[in-house]
């Protein structure tokens, strides 16, 4: 199978955000997607798959001008899309999920669950997954979902499998299996259109790529033949250099100190970071990192355990508590517990902090106006003003907005829980450099990261955990990637 | 025969009724509403009557939906009971349970409105119709032909709506000059706003009619309001409005006399089993209270 | 036989707490009155729990999209009137109560178009169109029950209110079909699929294909559907179409339907369920009033009992998590 | 001046809406009668609006939370009740109406216990308060209403719902000042920033150090405060606490929010906007009444303006986006 798509252009009211794009891809390739958060890479994958109509340009499959009417369309001609943020049903098991809408129907009608059972069983077995088809879709780990999206592809026999950015939220073991599998269906000749921000998979699963920026397809190249200099240069429109601006620490008291927490999913954390300090936190996913977090700044409950906060033993116990304490908590789960998606920006950078602009009671609208305004510029936030919706950014800049919302409201230690997931290469650089003016100025950093190269090259001290379990620290001053992979796989 | 497919579930022949006494007797009352006075009012007439006689009562109230005071009876008939007071909600709907009752050969006693079908032992009620027509022809009277009134009416469906209008319309239509239909659910709030609402639209009337006496008070409320003088009647005779009366809010009452209806209901119960001859149908009057007899109708009603 | 076992998910108490709840309230009104467990009685339950259940079939579909359906009372009496004044017209009742279905079926699509096209959230439609029936129920019967005539005398419309088949009220039977009916159809079908699909997540289901307009209008197509069913049996029963049937009838179907474990959220019910709530709220009231409970107090404990019983199952989910 | 020119966003005609709608209502019922803007009418309309509005005030921050609260009815009942008996026991009539407020707030406090610990949605939660405040009324008042005695002679009592203060009725002025509080506290304070916030995210709001749960139980009770400001003035004006007092005034009150552009998904309504939303029901009933309009097809025309209002609004809603 071969699919070009020329020229294609697409409009969101006034907001041109396809502006020309050329892309093809044919079976047994892997055909890398790159560009910027807010390029439009989704949203050529919704025009190739039906899920929204092109204005302007050809789609040509196998030499025929073609429309796909639908997902399901597409689906039915062998083009399966599985999509950025996870399109499935948690209160429904995962044979149900992979069978919606394609059910098997006995004589009578009625739906064969015992077929679909083996079917669902056959293919996640094929994908080397020991995934409970009975198990209801939501009690599945991320990468479990996302290898029961990609059975769903193989259900199919889809010729094209479309991957918008299927390793965020993936282990490293995760990922190696993903990779086989890719390997294994690509010597079967499955073409994959392969969307990512991680720069190091290009040359380790994709065989060419092409480069969008601001709605116009940049370049194609076969990746063997080019360097992530120029990539990454395509991509933004001029040079970053090494986006890692690396770090300068001054150490001073130690801000934040934690002894013998546990809770459900963590047992016996003990840390402590100091001002100025970025203490990164490794380890697979599901390690604990986030629970331990979370418990610590009293979304979650913590069994036992102390906190000291600037020397003083200090009870915890909701974000209201730990936020009047001068801690900010940048979540993993942007949409869901970063940001309200339907209001303003000036809204979501004041929530925080919103007790303080009260005059007799009332909200000094003007000095929240100015606030909100100095930290959209300070964070560089691109925006048209303070007032347009959270939602209408870019995942980058809806990122930045989470961080000035925590650094509009003082905090003197900030828990960055994957600050960079789904970010392109440019916003990474500028949340970097943001990271390091703030340690500058005192603060304490906790960084959950499960991107290797960023915990290595912006921590000053790595602790790892395993299992909900601290296997060790370590200083990010020389240490390499297999010392880290050792200690979060358990190894000693 | 036909196996046990049919409309009933037990078979069986009449026989005659065996004497019991009123403290053997278990009576079934199943009230329409206890939300407005009037049935409150005729439910402690009821119990304390057979109480006073030494009967069992089991009181349910059906809260104006037809079908809970279906169930209400079914329930009634499985305690066995040994004589039913239905007041029913509505006439046409109650039928089939009576029947029911009639199959568990349970004698029925039928208040303020009768069945429409199905076996009654007595139907003792004042007669809504001629209320109505009373109300109609008291206004004429007062205000001469062809005055201008407005007619308040009650929850649209409701048998009472249905007679006491019926029975106004039936002269008012022709020899009073109604300018205007509203309703006000049998409700004080909404009669109130109603009628604001009508004297602003009609701010001449003489009189109104109002299908009970919530709706009377209401109105009474918003003519006092608005300084105006105007011929109100109601229907019900309850405390409120006997109490606006004397004091000249509310001019007249169509008044039902619940005591006697309370009662007569309970006596017909233990006529039957004494095996006496009970009327089919007791009418009890209904009389125009005004200013003039509304003490003593207060008295004989309500002992106050 | 080993491999069905390790497939077979461990027993799962916390979802039959309705069940639980019930079988409680059963033997708490056994022992303070026997008499509630006699035959007779129990089928008498069976028949008052028959119209709520029948609307709670279709407020099930409804509310496993999130939605609700609050016109179920007033299509209830709408199209019971119209079948009723077909009956008295000559028409012969099988059609009479057909029609009557149809134009159930036809409000209840009216709703699931105004919720769908005119993307007006399903409580405020169904809110409007509840008044919108009810008023033309008022102006059709003119506030007048529709009662006698060939509706006295036509067996067929007798019998489906009161009739007995096997000694079992028919109202039960007809139940007791709509219900398997109803559980094969969410439980077993790619229809019911789709649907706790849509309540679960309707972009995610939209994206695969799902036609969620098409299958709104379908199940608010049932739910009025089921709501005419219940308005036919609800006639046959008091012999009479009443103007104001079923008013308020949409908060019982909507408690039990809860009660049995559904969630307004969407994408979380069960028909079993709905039909232990139904059970569950039948048994209260008909327990209370053998149990001579002053009508007054039977709101209270009736309000308590839903309350428990739901708070019951949301601490008992939350455990579970 | 300038920076305050550009951070201004264009005027956005959509948010008026419901304001039109109302507009195009008065003049229709003005052309067909003119005594409709007499300004004794409008007054009269003033004082009919101001129960529900009272309600809808409360009720707006509950949606904004995207919950609901059916209780309103029943509290505004049982409150009422409860006043009018001290009253009529001997208590003055300001301490009664004091107490009566501070039991609505009690109530309205307890419907967010329930839904915050208890964990079960709004909508069973005060369903279930509902029903047992109402049954709480009937047993308190026997079903009868409370009247007379010292509710005739209190000066406060009869003035706060009779009463004029500048030739304005005193309810539209208790319902202006409410409207100011109530404008501010929403829009002008962190609370309100607070109850937008937790309606359009609740765990992000809660991430963000809001404290979802006292937010929510102080929301509940303000909405339980209103439907006791809202029975007084009801019991005044009637100069009577009816047993079956408010009922359904909760689907009166979530209209006139709706239709305000309140969202039932939470996180999204104007404080305005409900005040307009309960001035456009209130102008419906009061125009239909002067212009006689059949009561039956009164239900109907209402039904239909709700959708029409609601349809038009999500329509443009629609086409902003
Ligand atoms: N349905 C929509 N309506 C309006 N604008 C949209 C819509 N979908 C996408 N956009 C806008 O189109 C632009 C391109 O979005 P798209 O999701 O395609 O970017 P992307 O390249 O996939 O970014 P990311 O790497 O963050 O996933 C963005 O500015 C986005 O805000
Ligand atoms: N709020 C939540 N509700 C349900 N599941 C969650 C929640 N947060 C995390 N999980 C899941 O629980 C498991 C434990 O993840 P956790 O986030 O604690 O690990 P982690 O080490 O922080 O990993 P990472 O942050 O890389 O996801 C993961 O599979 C995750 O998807
Ligand atoms: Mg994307
Ligand atoms: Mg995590």
């Amino acid at each position: 199978m071969q699919i070009e798509m020329k020229g294609i252009e697409k409009s969101f009211g006034t907001n041109k955000v396809l502006r020309g794009v050329d892309f093809d891809v044919h079976s047994g390739e892997v055909h890398a997607l790159m560009g910027e958060n807010g390029a439009g890479k989704s949203t050529l994958m919704n025009i190739l798959t039906g899920l929204l109509k092109k204005d302007a340009g050809t789609i040509k499959v196998d030499n025929h001008d073609t429309t796909y009417a639908s997902a399901l369309d597409a689906e039915h001609h062998g083009i399966s899309f599985i999509h950025q943020e996870m399109n499935n049903f948690a209160e429904m098991s995962v044979v149900d999920n992979m069978f919606l809408n394609k059910e098997i129907k006995t004589k009578l009608g009625l739906v064969d669950q015992k077929k679909m059972r083996k079917e669902a069983r056959q293919y996640l077995v094929n994908l080397g997954s020991d995934i409970d088809v009975d198990s209801k879709m939501g009690d599945l780990t991320v990468g479990q979902q996302q290898m029961v999206e990609i059975a769903k592809s193989l259900m199919i026999n889809a010729k094209i499998i479309i991957m918008d950015e299927p390793t965020a939220a993936l282990t490293e073991n995760e990922t190696a299996i993903l990779f086989k599998t890719i390997r294994e269906l690509r010597s079967n000749s499955v073409g994959f259109i392969y969307i990512s921000h991680r720069m190091e998979e290009l040359w380790q699963i994709c065989d060419r790529v092409t480069v969008m920026r601001d709605g116009l397809s940049v370049n194609t190249y076969q990746t063997k033949d080019v360097a992530e200099n120029q990539i990454v240069h395509d991509m933004v429109g001029r040079d970053i250099g090494d986006y890692y601006p690396g770090r300068h620490p001054h150490l001073g008291e130690v801000a934040l100190k934690a002894e013998h927490l546990s809770g459900k999913k963590f047992h016996d954390i003990s840390f402590e970071v100091h001002e100025g300090e970025i203490l990164g936190f490794s380890g697979l996913m599901g390690a604990g990192r986030t629970e331990t977090m979370r418990a610590l700044f009293g979304i979650d409950k913590l069994s036992s355990g102390k906190i000291y906060v600037a020397g003083k033993e200090t009870k915890l116990t909701s974000p209201s508590v730990s936020i009047k304490k001068g801690i900010g908590f940048l979540t993993e789960d942007r949409k869901n517990e970063g940001l309200i998606t339907e209001q303003s920006l000036e809204d979501n950078i004041a929530l925080p902090s919103i007790d303080t602009f009260r005059k007799h009671g009332i909200i000094d609208k003007k000095a929240e106006d100015k606030f909100a305004d100095m930290l959209i510029k300070r964070l560089t936030v691109k925006a048209n003003n303070a007032q347009v919706t959270a939602g209408s950014l870019s995942g980058g800049n809806q990122q930045k907005v989470v961080l000035a919302k925590w650094v509009g409201s003082g905090s003197k230690i900030l828990i960055l829980d994957e600050p960079t997931r789904g970010v392109d290469v440019g916003a990474k650089k500028e949340i970097y450099e943001l990271m390091n003016q703030l340690t500058d100025r005192h603060v304490a950093i906790i960084m959950i990261s499960s991107d290797l190269p960023e915990v290595l090259s912006m921590s000053d001290r790595i602790e790892v955990l395993y299992e909900g379990k601290q296997m060790g620290v370590i200083n990010a001053q020389g240490a390499t990637q297999e010392q880290v992979m050792k200690l979060a796989t358990g190894g000693k | 025969g036909c196996g046990s497919t049919g409309l009933s579930n037990s078979s069986g022949s009449s026989s005659k009724v065996e004497k019991k006494a009123p403290k053997d007797l278990k009576i079934g009352v199943s009230i329409s509403t206890l939300t407005n006075p009037a049935f409150v009012n005729l439910k402690n007439v009821i119990s304390d009557y057979a109480k006073k006689h030494g009967s069992k009562v089991i009181i349910d109230d059906a809260n104006n939906d037809t079908s809970k005071q279906n169930n209400d009876v079914e329930d009634l008939i499985t305690q066995k009971v040994d004589a039913l007071i239905i007041n029913p909600c509505d006439s046409s709907a109650i039928s089939t349970v009576v029947k029911k009752a009639n199959d568990a050969k349970i004698p029925v006693i039928c208040v303020d409105r009768s069945a429409d079908s199905g076996k009654v032992v007595s139907t003792v009620a004042s007669d809504n119709i001629a209320g109505g027509k009373k109300a109609a022809n008291w206004l004429i009277e007062k205000l001469g032909e062809n005055a201008k009134i407005a007619e308040i009416q009650g929850i649209p469906g409701a048998s009472a709506t249905r007679e006491r209008g019926k029975g106004f319309d039936s002269i008012g239509d022709k020899k009073l000059n109604i300018v205007t239909k509203q309703t006000a659910q049998f409700d004080r709030a909404k009669a109130l706003t109603v009628t604001e609402n009508i004297l602003q639209a009609h701010s001449d009337i003489k009189g109104i009619f109002a299908q009970n006496d919530e709706e009377a008070v209401g109105a009474a409320r918003a003519v006092k309001a608005a300084n105006k003088k105007i011929t109100i009647i109601g229907f019900d005779g309850t405390l409120a409005s006997l109490n606006l009366i004397q004091k000249g809010q509310i001019t007249a009452t169509v008044g039902q006399q619940w005591n006697k209806i309370g009662q007569e209901s309970v006596q017909k119960v233990y006529d039957h089993y004494q095996n006496k001859k009970v009327p089919k149908n007791d009418k009890v009057a209904v009389k125009i209270i005004t200013k003039n007899n509304v003490a003593s109708f207060k008295k004989q009603v309500y002992n106050k | 036989m080993d491999k069905a076992k390790t497939t077979k998910k461990k027993f799962d108490f916390t979802k039959y707490m309705a069940l639980v709840a019930l079988i409680i309230l059963v033997i708490i009104i056994t022992v303070l009155n026997p008499q509630f467990i006699a035959p007779n009685n129990l089928l008498n339950l069976l028949r008052q729990a028959s119209v709520n259940a029948l609307i709670a079939f279709g407020m099930t579909f409804v509310i496993l999209t999130s939605g609700i359906d609050l016109s179920v009372g007033s299509i209830l009496a709408f199209t019971g009137a119209i079948s009723a004044s077909l009956i008295l017209g000559g028409t012969p009742a099988w059609l009479a109560a057909l029609i009557g279905l149809a134009i159930g079926a036809l409000l209840g699509a009216l709703n699931g178009v105004f919720i769908t096209w005119g993307k007006v959230t399903p409580f405020i439609a169904t809110l409007a169109t509840m008044t919108i029936w009810r008023g033309a129920t008022y102006v059709f019967t003119g506030g007048n029950p529709i009662t006698g005539g060939k509706m006295n005398t036509s067996f067929f419309f007798q019998f489906v209110g009161q009739g007995y088949l096997f000694g079992i009220p028919f109202p039960v039977i007809i139940t007791l079909i709509a219900f398997i009916i109803c559980y094969v159809l969410l439980h077993k079908t790619a229809f019911g699929r789709k649907t706790f699909a849509l309540g679960g997540n309707e972009k995610a289901a939209f994206v695969a294909g799902v036609k969620t307009k098409k299958l709104l209008i379908i199940i608010y197509t049932i739910s009025g559907l089921f709501a005419a069913l219940a308005g036919f049996i609800l006639t046959s029963r008091l012999g009479s179409a009443q103007p104001d049937a079923g008013m308020s009838y949409e908060m019982d179907a909507i408690a039990s339907t809860v009660i049995g474990g559904a969630s307004l959220m969407g994408g979380k019910g069960r028909m079993a369920g709905t039909l232990v709530g139904a059970l569950l709220i039948a048994s209260l009231s008909n327990g209370m009033n053998l149990l001579g409970i002053n009508s007054f107090y039977q709101q209270i404990v009736k309000g308590v009992v839903i309350l428990i019983a739901v708070m019951i199952d949301s601490q008992t989910q939350k455990n579970r998590e």
